[in-house]
Parts: structure tokens; C-alpha cells; sequence
């Protein structure tokens, strides 16, 4: 019933120039993608005199009626879309009921590996577990602030020495590095190999979640 | 349109009800003469969801209840269209040939003179259970197009949505000290067996701050030896940013230096030809 | 840069209770499922003084601003969430690339018996039916996640048992399943009618205009 009615309404209330700038609204949003002028314009057929023209005044209406609310209209080489300003950012983490993936294995070791060694190299820490570190792990770690580049190595290449920061230690609550376990007491956890293809670990658990160039890592391990 | 329907001459029945079907099809309107091509009965058949789905539309054409359906009437069209779906080798679902036989066996008990005294059970219409299903389909038959005409979303009804584009990636979870750890002990057993490579312990205060005072260094600007032994630890923090230096020092990251004979030791990070 | 700015902006100036209706509004247009409660509760974690209460009280104000846009928030079996408003539909549909495929009876007649019968197996449908159900169909529906296996009939080969879900009820509007048209009454057969056909009996004026009483009483065709 409502549905009939609705309908109607658009047929015989066609929206005017005024409503030009509602029925862009409602495109935008309806959106998944930006929307390009000619997809606009399309969205606006059998309403009289609405043009090219037309259609840009209508946005500009329509981005100014945003500008204080917490939405923006912008426009992007593939065309117009509304997207949530930025400094809203923390409460749309907060409301997502999905939660971050877990760290992936590869990406543990490496920080554990920088925390006990640094400062290090990439090199280094590759020769450490026996397996490539990816670019992408590395960008991570750096772009969470919990490693940082404290200088470069003077060999050739100069490679970037890594040490862990204040960030890293907050995160993980402690308030100092020496406040992890020495590194002889770890080695007492570590059994002697029994067999050979014993990489596996104690933490088969912890690779849940792990990205796939770790997996395609793993076959060069031993 | 009920015409050919009527037609006394069972022989006739198939390409008669082809008229009344054609015509009252939405391909209608055409000279009953006309020739349908055999494509436009394939869409047509095709467009049955099986076997009680075709009966309710042989019944529905006719304005018959169901409750009341002429048995061997229904089943007379019935077998015309599954000779005719036979005939242009649709691919015919075995439920059809299922309904056909119930079909025969209802229709010959309906023959069979009603025993007088016969018991409660067998007094019963054999048609029951047929139309029992019958009405039973058609219910949800009909619940479907009313879901169908419902508004749907991303059909009828559109969701509002802005981007996410401008937004911060969520931070991902913060490492626990538990699986950091656990990693490393992984680490180390494959260290291990590749048995070659041995990991040195020094304390980990040391080596923080070896990072610290790399930190703070320059490469081409000298620092005075003595200002990175400064800490606010006390004692044991000079202990420590010696030996960092020392550490350092030895892997051969720093470079010494001293202004003047007798002037404060200097120590800048060391440069190599590349970047001279 | 900017990034920083922003983030500050937040911390500093975090918005009060006007700004919670941006909050809101930032957080419902960034979601792209419904949004429960307490995901809007959460998503003003920091904010002081939010509560429930207050969350409700600014979705009413959100919703009042909207009153003469082109967007309403509505809230659905899974939570709350903006669309566009139905008289619009027709501009969005023209502005869309191409149009949403339709649904194949089969596969709306399936959907119509798990929705009324649920939990049902798919031998159960097809009884109904009459015919057998597509796997590609029972696969199309459970994609959509309109549908899901909810549990196994305890009879040999324990056939999942199959039902509807809220996605189903949110693509459809409605916020409860009862909310759906009710199914037709099943008529009682009242005494059938004794048909005492002949093969050769022409269904005489059986046809044309009929209605359902003259139907009742053809038991006199021959």
C-alpha cells in the first residue's frame, strides 16, 4: 500500500528543479561507487530543463548543505561521491562490530626479533629466521609506530637499522625492553629438535589468521 | 477460447488445446491458424515449476475449484501436454511421469463402483491427497509472488552509504607479550636446526640502548663521548651505555674522533664512502 | 599532516552532545549493514555522559533533520540504518549501471516455503513443491544469506534443517518475521463432490465464466 502510494507520488509530483538536488542526494548515497556527471544526469531523466548545468548548481547546493555535518561531497577522477569526514574516523572503528585481525605470525616474529636484536637490519633479520621478510610486514610495523629507523648500517647498501620504540612498549605494557625475558631463558623453552620438520612450533595457533606470503614462506624453513 | 477444449473427438485433444493455450497465452491475440513456432512452446512449457504447477494452471483456465476438479478431464489435457513436451524432447522431470501415473490410478478408483458398506478409509475421495497438495503448492505458489512484489532492497529500496574512503584504517590489535613470545621461541627452535646460526644474548637493556644512541646520532656531526653516558638511571645506567657504545663500536658503526689532543673524545656514527 | 590535525581536532575538541548526532550520522553512513545499539553505543566510547538514553534521544534528532531530505533512518530486524526514501527509487534505479537480476520463481517459491515453514529440510520443499529443488538455487539463496542451515533433522542422513535469517527480513523492510503476509487459508474439502466421469464424456460447459459454485456442482458433466 504505502509502496503504491509512494510510487504515485513520484509520477505525479515529479520533483522540480528544487528537487533536483534531493534526487542527486539520494543517488549519491544510493551509490556504492562515485558516480560520474553522465550517471548524474541519467539519474535526473524525464525532469524537465535539467541539464549539465543544472546538475553542478545542484551540487554545489547540495555540498553546501553538508559542510557542517559530517559528511563531504567530493569529487574524484571517477566522479562524485559523499564519504564521512575524516575525524570521525575513531568513532567508525569503534562501532564496527567486526574486530582487526590478528597479528599474523611472520609479522610477531619480526618485531620480536627487532625487540631482541636491534638495532638490525632487514638482513639481519632475515638470515634470523631463515625466511624473507615482506616489504608489507615491514611498512606494518613502521606504520604503527611500534619499530622505527635509528640509522644506517655502513656496509654497502646502507641498510636501515630498526629499533623498537616507546610505542611498541605500551602497547605491550611494559616500561621497559629489559622487562622482557632474557633471551637465555627463552632458549631453555626451546626442546632440542627431535625431528627435522619440527618448525611447526609449540604456537600452531598463533599462525590462525596468518597472510599468505607467510604460507608461501614457510617451504624454505629447515 | 473453450472451444477446442470442447472438441468431442479425444483424437483431436492435443492440437486443440494447443489452440486454447496459444490463445490464451500471452502470445495471444493471433489467428488461431497461425504457426507457432516450436521455440515459443518450449518457453511456454518450460515456464511450469512442475507437475502441480501445470495442473493449477489447467485448472485456473478453466475457472474449476480445486476442490472440485473433473479428474478425468485435468487428466486428459494433462497427458496432451506431456505428449507434446515428449514430442519436441524437452527435457521432461521425472515428476511429471510421476504425476501422470497418480493421475491414471485417482481416475480409476473414481471409475470403480463405491462399495455400500465399505469402511470409513476407503470411502474416502480419491482425490484428497491431490488436492490437499494442490492447495497446499498454490498457497505458497501465491506467497511467493507476493514476496516477489514486495520492495526489495537494492531493487526497490536503496540503502544509504558513503564512502569510508577518507577514513583511518582500524588499528590493528596490539601484540601480546604471551604471542610475541611464543613467536620468538618458534624463531629460535628454527634457528636451531639450521644449527649454523647462533643468536648472542646480550642483555636487553644494552641493546636498547645501543638503538637510543644511534638515535641520537648524526653522521656528520661529532658528539662528545661523554654525553651518551649521561642517563638519569644513575650508575647503572652508565654501565649499560658503555657497553652499548663499546657494542656498537664493534660491529663498527661508530666512528672516534678528538678536536683537540687532550680535548673530549668525540663520537659521530660512521660514514661510508657512498653518502661522503 | 592533516591526518594529525584531524586526529587532534578529535581528542581535543571531542564533540558533546550536539556533536553525537554527527557521530551518529558518521557512523551509520560509514556502515554497510544495520547497526544495533550498542554499536552506536560503542561507537561513542570516550564521549562523556552517552548513554542509551542519550544515543536515542540524538537518532531522534538525526532522524528529524532527514524529515525533508531524500534519506530516512529507519530501523530493520538487525538495527538501524539510513536508505533512501522509496519515492527516489526510480532516479536511483536510473542512475544504476544495470539493472538488478530478477528472481526465478523456483527460486522465490523456495525461498516462500523456508520462510513460512522454517525449519525445513529441502526434502520438505520439494514435497511441496513437487519438484526437485536446484542445488544452484539453494546455493543462490544461502549466498545472499537470506537463508541459513540452522540444524539437522534428526532422521537418517540428517538433512539440514534450513531458515531464514535477518538479512532476509532487513532486504525485505520488515524488523519480524510475522510481519510478513500471512499465507492463505487452506480450504476444508467439504464433502467432494461424486464424480461419476466417463473417458469419453466432452467437458461440456465446464469452461467460459464459470465460478467456482456452477464448478462445485459439475458432477453432472458427462
Amino acid at each position: 500500500m504505502t509502496e503504491r502510494d509512494e510510487r504515485e507520488h513520484t509520477e505525479t509530483d515529479t520533483p522540480g528543479l528544487d528537487g533536483l538536488e534531493l534526487v542527486l542526494e539520494a543517488v549519491l548515497f544510493a551509490a556504492s561507487e562515485p558516480l560520474r556527471m553522465q550517471d548524474l544526469v541519467a539519474a535526473c531523466t524525464g525532469m524537465e530543463g535539467v541539464g549539465h548545468g543544472e546538475v553542478e548548481a545542484a551540487l554545489q547546493r547540495l555540498a553546501e548543505h553538508y559542510r557542517d555535518r559530517s559528511l563531504e561531497l567530493v569529487r574524484s577522477a571517477s566522479g562524485f561521491r559523499f564519504r564521512v569526514r575524516q575525524r570521525f574516523s575513531s568513532h567508525v572503528q569503534a562501532s564496527l562490530p567486526e574486530r582487526p585481525p590478528r597479528l599474523s605470525r611472520a609479522l610477531l616474529e619480526t618485531l620480536a626479533i627487532i625487540a631482541y636484536r636491534q638495532p638490525v637490519t632487514r638482513a639481519e633479520i632475515e638470515d634470523i629466521r631463515g625466511v624473507a621478510v615482506s616489504t608489507q610486514i615491514m611498512r606494518n610495523i613502521l606504520e604503527r609506530e611500534w619499530v622505527h629507523v635509528v640509522g644506517h648500517k655502513e656496509v654497502p647498501g646502507r641498510p636501515a637499522l630498526y629499533a623498537t620504540t616507546r610505542t611498541f612498549l605500551d602497547d605491550l605494557g611494559l616500561s621497559r625492553l629489559d622487562e622482557l625475558p632474557p633471551l637465555d631463558a627463552l632458549r631453555e623453552l626451546v626442546d632440542p629438535p627431535v625431528e627435522a620438520d619440527s618448525d611447526e612450533g609449540p604456537s600452531g595457533g598463533a599462525a590462525d589468521g596468518a597472510s599468505s606470503d607467510e604460507t608461501a614462506e614457510h617451504p624454505t624453513l629447515q | 477460447m473453450t472451444a477446442a477444449v470442447e472438441t468431442p473427438d479425444p483424437e483431436s485433444a492435443v492440437e486443440a488445446d494447443w489452440a486454447c493455450r496459444v490463445n490464451g497465452s500471452p502470445l495471444g491475440e493471433l489467428p488461431a491458424d497461425l504457426y507457432i513456432p516450436p521455440d515459443a512452446l518450449e518457453v511456454f512449457l518450460e515456464s511450469f515449476e512442475g507437475p502441480l504447477d501445470l495442473l493449477l494452471y489447467l485448472i485456473r483456465r478453466q475457472n474449476l475449484d480445486i476442490l472440485a476438479i473433473p479428474i478425468a478431464e485435468i487428466t486428459r489435457q494433462y497427458m496432451a501436454y506431456i505428449e507434446v513436451m515428449q514430442a519436441l524432447r524437452l527435457e521432461l522431470a521425472g515428476e511429471y511421469l510421476v504425476m501422470a501415473a497418480l493421475l491414471a490410478e485417482i481416475k480409476s478408483r473414481m471409475l470403480l463402483p463405491r462399495p455400500s458398506a465399505a469402511s470409513e478409509d476407503s470411502d474416502e475421495d480419491p482425490r484428497l491427497a491431490l488436492i490437499r497438495q494442490l492447495q497446499e503448492y498454490e498457497r505458497f505458489k501465491t506467497a511467493a509472488e507476493r514476496l516477489e512484489a514486495m520492495p526489495r532492497m537494492d531493487r526497490d529500496v536503496f540503502h544509504a552509504q558513503a564512502s569510508r574512503d577518507a577514513l583511518e584504517a582500524p588499528p590493528p590489535p596490539a601484540p601480546e607479550l604471551e604471542e610475541l613470545l611464543e613467536a620468538l621461541v618458534g624463531v629460535l627452535r628454527r634457528a636451531t636446526l639450521r644449527s649454523h646460526h647462533q643468536i648472542s644474548s646480550e642483555a636487553l637493556s644494552v641493546r636498547e640502548r645501543m638503538a637510543r644512541i644511534l638515535e641520537k646520532l648524526e653522521h656528520d656531526a661529532f658528539v662528545e663521548f661523554t654525553s651518551l653516558l649521561t642517563g638519569v638511571e644513575g650508575r647503572p645506567g652508565v654501565v649499560v651505555s658503555f657497553l652499548a657504545v663499546l657494542e656498537l663500536s664493534k660491529a663498527g658503526l661508530l666512528e672516534w674522533g678528538q678536536g683537540d689532543p687532550y680535548g673530549p673524545i668525540q663520537v659521530r656514527r660512521r660514514r661510508t664512502g657512498e653518502d661522503a
